[in-house]
């Protein structure tokens, strides 16, 4: 039961992963790829990790979404 | 000069200890330990108080002239608010699904503009985010008691000012 | 476009070297995985009595390994120092010009 | 090559192709915000990896509040060393950020083939 | 950055102390539960960011300028390293736990003495490098 539920998650954060390689608006990227992080922290909590899990949400979700976001609020927003 | 200044200080401090928030932190630090021991008991004690004096004059401001912790009235006006949602919630679900299975896809988005007659902001968020929790309308804009809500039909914009000025939230402007 | 297709070549080769490896790997979720095993049973045992913390990650990166947190802080506290060279320098040549 | 084996490791396989799909991003988008995600998520695959190898079947998570020789615990370790590298990680990102705001105030563009342009102009 | 925003600001203002008292638990609670200084920081950090996104930059400049978030951050790193040094005095390895500091009785919050005083450095240092990064990234406009 929870192999499968791992699996799914797992096929989610390929999909996901596929999206952000494509999309072009640097926004949308940022935005999938804290979702992608939230769900790492999932998969995390299932391995009996929840140190790295609660980390994960705070740093690799929180901040760097903030971090990144920021840093196109300078920049330019869309790729080309 | 030098009493004035400790005058001064004592004020500051009077004004930004909240007995509330943390009676509330406290509450919510049991939760989180899960212990009722004293020496836990105090260390969240102390750990609110620094809160409550660190972050003072951003809390919420407290309400003029209440002794009780909380007025009797309220918890009543609440079961009644939450009475009159879900009432309001059910109807637009059933309304956006007739919407949504319907092939010609009746829609007239469009945007709404009222101002509202509340003077807490907070009262005036507790409206905002019921608009976004009903289906089909979507509270854009809240400031200084403007609003601008999106609606999906004509009619559910038309009951969502009814609903914007309806006594409901006067009572908790009362309370 | 062709850029594109010499690194799909690439990336199919390097997946294919570390698919190989996977392959040659223990089953995951085995009870003894590298040889670890003194470490492991080490850090479960006697964590709580020698730390005191019953929580054995924390226990390891804040007592067994503390150096290498120290090691950590400094890159953190290189970071801020790097991101504050980077960017007020460009503010102080802005304000010669 | 064992094709049962990598069935079972899926957690393995997963990490591999986070990895690749890092790369590819890594190497064909110019732009380098998007270089940026790109190693972020080369980052996350080398997590993955190392905790999949510290988990145990059945095993609880490492917090031991009554001790007893007959419950298995996770590693420990991995989890220890990947909360070194999430921070170190974050560090990185944030340095990198800060030089892509000081690239675009110096050449007014975050694209590194207008970058290479730009440069070859002005030699 | 600044949102004149009613909804932003009101629900930041219920939510600003629950978001530091729960850092604040991670913190100190980490020898018991996961979390700890890395986590923990992060998490007042992140409350301090939210606060300068509502309230404005130069508000939370008031609250917490860029000179006392540097020198927290310098001296963090500073009290980890005195710690280590305390352990030499008594005459053992540097950063040694067990007869240095006492352990008390594993399981209550009062126990473990380096892990939890090296985790409340940390946690000061962390918080203030989110905050200084966040204000050096996206705080000042350009």
């Amino acid at each position: 039961m929870i192999e499968l539920f791992n699996f799914i998650l797992l096929i989610i954060l390929i999909i996901v992963v596929i999206v952000v390689a494509q999309i072009r608006d640097l926004l949308s990227a940022v935005i999938l790829f804290t979702v992608f992080n939230l769900i790492l922290s999932l998969l995390w909590q299932q391995m009996r990790a929840p140190d790295v899990a609660i980390t994960e949400a705070a740093l690799g979700a929180g901040v760097t979404a903030v971090l990144l976001v920021a840093t196109i609020s300078k920049t330019r927003r869309q790729e080309r | 000069m030098r009493y004035d200044n400790l005058n001064q200080i004592k004020d500051v401090l009077l004004r930004r200890i909240r007995p509330r928030i943390v009676i509330v932190l406290m509450l919510f630090w049991v939760l989180l330990t899960g212990e009722f021991s004293s020496g836990y008991l105090f260390v969240g004690f102390f750990l609110s108080l620094a809160i409550t004096l660190f972050w003072g004059g951003f809390l919420l401001p407290p309400s003029p002239g209440k002794a009780l912790f909380v007025h009797p009235a309220l918890i009543l006006t609440v079961f009644k608010y939450i009475y009159n949602f879900i009432i309001e919630l059910v109807n637009a679900s059933l309304g956006v699904t007739r919407i949504v299975l319907d092939p010609r896809l009746p829609i007239e988005a469009g945007f709404v503009e009222f101002d509202l007659e509340l003077d807490k902001a907070i009262n005036r968020v507790l409206l905002a985010n019921t608009i976004t929790l009903t289906p089909g309308t979507l509270s854009v804009f809240l400031a200084r008691e403007h609003i601008v809500v999106h609606a999906l039909t004509r009619e559910s914009a038309v009951d969502v000012v009814d609903w914007g000025k309806q006594e409901y939230l006067e009572e908790f402007e009362e309370v | 476009m062709k850029k594109n297709i010499v690194a799909m070549i690439m990336l199919l080769i390097i997946g294919l070297g570390l698919m190989s490896v996977v392959g040659e790997m223990p089953t995951f979720g085995e009870r003894r995985f590298f040889s670890e095993e003194e470490m492991y049973d080490r850090y479960l045992q006697q964590g709580p009595e020698e730390t005191g913390s019953i929580n054995i990650v924390s226990a390891i990166i804040t007592d067994y390994r503390a150096f290498d947190t120290l090691g950590e802080t400094t890159v953190l506290f290189a970071t801020v120092a790097a991101i504050y060279g980077t960017l007020l320098a460009a503010i102080n040549k802005d304000g010669d010009d | 090559m064992n094709l049962t084996n990598i069935m079972a490791n899926f957690y393995y396989v997963a990490a591999i192709i986070f990895f690749l799909i890092g790369l590819y991003i890594m190497l064909t988008h110019p732009n380098l915000i998007k270089k940026v995600i790109g190693m972020n998520i080369i980052d996350s695959s080398i997590f993955l990896f190392f905790v999949s190898v510290g988990y145990i079947e059945g095993g609880k998570s490492p917090i031991i509040e009554n001790p007893s020789p007959l419950t298995e615990f996770v590693n420990p370790l991995p989890s220890g060393l990947m909360l070194t590298g999430i921070v170190v990680s974050v560090s990185i990102t944030a340095f990198a950020l800060a030089l892509i705001i000081r690239i675009y105030q110096e050449y007014g563009t975050i694209n590194v083939e207008e970058i290479v342009k730009i440069r070859s102009e002005e030699e | 950055m600044k949102f004149e925003d009613d909804i932003v600001n009101t629900v930041t203002r219920i939510i600003l102390p629950f978001i530091t008292l729960f850092g604040l638990y991670l913190i100190i609670h980490v020898h018991l539960s996961p979390g700890g200084g890395f986590s923990g920081g992060t998490v007042v950090g992140a409350g301090f960011v939210l606060f300068s996104l509502s309230f404005g930059i130069s508000i939370q400049e008031k609250k917490l300028s860029h000179r006392t978030s540097a020198l927290l951050e310098s001296y963090g790193g500073l009290w980890y390293v005195l710690l280590g040094f305390v352990a030499l005095f008594y005459g053992y390895n540097f950063l040694t736990n067990d007869p240095v500091f006492g352990l008390g009785q594993s399981g209550s919050l009062f126990s473990s003495g380096l892990v939890i005083l090296v985790n409340i450095g940390l946690g000061v240092k962390v918080a203030s490098t989110i905050i200084t990064l966040f204000d050096s990234l996206g705080g000042e406009e350009l």
